[in-house]
């Protein structure tokens, strides 16, 4: 399935948010994600299902003013 | 103790994280000049780069509270989205909000502003809205559910201080009930002193401390300035006078 | 530690002792300020009434160190023999030395200033000139002997602030190596913090804090913020920028 | 002996400063004095003799600026 | 000549017709201002009252250009039927859209301003917008059919001059191609001047003249500041610099 | 017209001749400025050369009055001889009298001046000094018999502008019998608008117009601004306000 | 019928705009008319029918700054 | 004889300030004359007699500001 991570292509074979994390080697709780622009809470990734061409952002805290 | 939205806090400085030479040279900024309450921003995570969670870890062990932000959002919707994922991490229900509309001053787009402070505002956020000095907009936020306001003093790291001391003035006198917080423009703490000394609330800086020559030593002294614009404003201050006056008692003078 | 003429000095900020509303408040501000040098006057004793005795318990009870000024003096002549009477009565060869000028701006007589400083000097006082901002005025005082100076921000009494930033600046360029103590003109404390900041070695205050609504609140403003200019001046303040630069960094930005 | 002490005029018996200061009931170690513009130390006071006329000025500590 | 949405007039000032002390007055002000645009308001007829009448005449004796306002509305509903109501009795396009959203300062309420400038503009009307110096709201007045603007530079009536001079200049350089009238808030000639020097295109003044003491003599004051600054700007003023430079060559000195 | 001792005078703007991108350009800023009086210096003249000559023939063709300086002076001595001989070559007693006393600043040897002044004065000189905006020093000048002076109000050539408007003003309220003319620290048309709003009586320029791009624009504006600031003073204008007034009638209004 | 005219209560027979002007002595092409918050133009005046309760404000030029 | 004049060294024969201007062929009634830093006055030149070693100044208009 293709995928935009962080404005990224990807090539994953993940079918939920949670498995894309994983299979990206991505974790912590202070790692935010949204898919097509759309907040998924942390506790909603196991079963938020991806789509072909879906846009997906994870943030995590950086310096800021 | 400075009472911001029920939290008690004994610092009226706000600072940012940004820019600083390193991260201990931020910590260290940030125990020198005894704020309570720092902002940050949420960024893309590189994969298996672990940037994130060891900047968390170093502002959590600094003991003080979170002011997240929506630096760098052009429009409501970016806003909104970062804003969502700012409380999911942090935790917390307030939020800096920034609407940038002009690329080279960074000022707000007072329309998208409103716009993303009425949304946040119904979905529970405590929205701390980075305005300008216009009394109508500012009007307009405290109608969508704002309870403090950050207005300007003049362009983010411009470092210029206040620029309109009239709209500052006239802004403190219309909004007598409000947290009004300084937010970006502030270069010397002189500046910072003397939006204290009209009676704002609390200053909120970052270029002009994490780009010092000396950042520990800037908060400080920034630190103490806000203190002391903050005591002076309570103290009852003279209004400057054009004739000058002996500041010697007249009387009693020997004649020789 | 400040060093003043060899003197290590805890505070740079100097306290004039006249207007306060009561003796105790005079006390409570000297120790609220953190000052560490007081200036007074001589004044005609009044038979059997012991006004200068009591105010005179008064000072030496703070421990504080004495500069005898000659305010009010408007002659060269009074200057001098005013010196030297305090000169016995003190117990130090510290003198601020004041030749007014203008009985509306109560400005120094330059002419009369650098008359009286050649003759104190030697006679082996240690001047502290009260003198404007021009720097061939200086250039004479320091000729004849001072050590330190001590130019107007502003008439005395007016709280107006620095009202020549580029004559203060000038003056502090000029002089590196000279002690100079802002004295006069100065009425919040971010005008200290002002001054400070451009590279003045201290202030001195009286109108300020004595006049303000709580002297002894204003007197612990004004010590912090002169603390604060000074270790702002020790810290690399950034110039002024006219453009906005973003106090954020503007990659990894999230796209929504 | 007629003198201007601190600007007033004194018909006096006293013949030196230091007499002076006890017939005006002035004492104290933070006191100043003066004789026609001239510094009169405290140590002098007891034999400067004083003259019809003479202007004294007898100073004390005061609030300055 | 200025060139004015096509319009060539001889003179950068225009004028506001309130506030005189008499018609005769007001006649001979814009007279020896020079200027060649005025702007009036409409307001409630008194039956058989001649009011309107009246003034009416004495402004088209004077053959200038008339400019309408909407002053004092404070709704876009307002202004929008007033500016309709003024293209009837003046038989112009042209509109000073006032939008007024706080009754202290007087200030645009710059939502309402732009709703009703959309409106207008999409209805024919040439809108001159009585701004603020945000240039986010700028560029929205320009997006909605504005093809000049008219920022404040201090209150209305104020005669506080330019009070924020970074905002004045940055709205220069970011609309170079766009007429820029600095509408209220000048006091004296030389705000005129230094706002002219900036690259302003024209200033409109109103209070400063009417109120002044002899208004014929300060409105010809204006209309030479005004051409001063212009002739200015397009001189190429020197930069201000901060060490004195001498304005005498050093060569060929005598030495006595 | 104004009456400069005794001598009727159609402008109130005087130009000084050096730094001009050419003769002809100079004598062309000297029209366009519409100036009645230029200042000038003596120089060494080089053997057969005619520097000197061609120079005179150009001003003299002018037929504008004038006043001779004694420019680069940096003691009495020197000032003396030099206004000795300026006197001799151009035949009148006109003297702008100028000691440096500091090599930075270009600012005047307040007692340096005070003594040339004294020693012309009595040599029967009209003797116009440059100095600083020190009123005590303004009165030992007018002891000595000079009846006009020329405070600065920036460095030579700074083109800073007023740095200190409330000295000036100060000056303005000491000395109303006393032509004051402001000398030195104008760059902008502007400028000399506001110090003829404050009453001064004229102004002397030579940098701001000479290095401008175009100095016979340059000159144009600031006779222009010349004239408008002292229309101005003239005609009663209105105090700053801090809060706004509208510059339109309330009554009437239409309810929509 | 009753009107709102510039804000005050008037009782007249007038039926159309044109009709209130003369009424009450309103003339002259430098005035402008509305109706309920509408403009009314100059030409349509004679046509244009009041109805009870109607505000009308008719204005003309005034000094403005 | 040796003279300095605008601060040059020069050996001249002239005898007096009007010999030694004509020498160096400065003329004109623009010229102003100094010798030892005392104005001579253009009467006086012819009968100024120069000793060795005199400082000459002679000045002329220039740009000043």
């Amino acid at each position: 399935m293709k995928l935009m991570v962080n404005g990224e292509a990807h090539e994953v074979a993940a079918s939920t948010l949670a498995e894309l994390l994983a299979a990206l080697d991505y974790e912590g709780d202070w790692l935010a994600t949204a898919v097509n622009s759309d907040l998924v809470h942390r506790a909603n990734r196991a079963e938020f299902r991806l789509s072909d061409g879906d846009r997906i952002e994870i943030l995590s805290p950086m310096q800021g003013g | 103790m400075f009472d911001l939205l029920g939290t008690k806090l004994p610092s009226r400085l706000l600072l940012g994280t940004a820019q600083y030479p390193s991260p201990a040279i931020l910590a260290d900024a940030v125990k020198a000049s005894g704020t309570a309450v720092v902002t940050l921003s949420l960024r893309r995570e590189m994969a298996d780069g672990r940037a994130g969670e060891k900047f968390w870890s170093l502002i959590r062990a600094l003991g003080v509270r979170i002011l997240p932000n929506t630096a760098g959002c052009h429009s409501v919707k970016e806003a909104v989205i970062t804003a969502k994922m700012a409380r999911e991490v942090f935790g917390t229900t307030w939020i800096k909000l920034e609407v940038i509309g002009n690329h080279d001053t960074l000022q707000p787009d007072v329309f998208g502003l409103v716009e993303a402070a009425r949304i946040l505002c119904e979905d529970g956020f405590s929205v701390f809205p980075y305005t300008t000095d216009d009394l109508v907009v500012a009007e307009r936020l405290l109608e969508v559910g704002c309870t403090v306001l950050m207005p300007w003093c003049a362009p983010i790291g411009s470092a210029l201080g206040p620029v309109n001391i009239m709209a500052l003035r006239s802004m403190r006198g219309h909004f007598p009930g409000v947290p009004l917080i300084v937010d970006a423009g502030l270069g010397r703490p002189s500046h910072a002193a003397t939006v204290m000394e009209l009676g704002f609330d609390a200053v909120l800086l970052n270029t002009a401390v994490a780009r010092a020559a000396d950042p520990v030593g800037m908060a400080r002294a920034f630190g103490k300035a806000v203190d002391a614009g903050r005591e002076a404003f309570g103290s009852g201050m003279l209004e400057p006078r054009d004739v000058a006056v002996p500041s010697t008692p007249t009387i009693g003078r020997a004649v020789f």
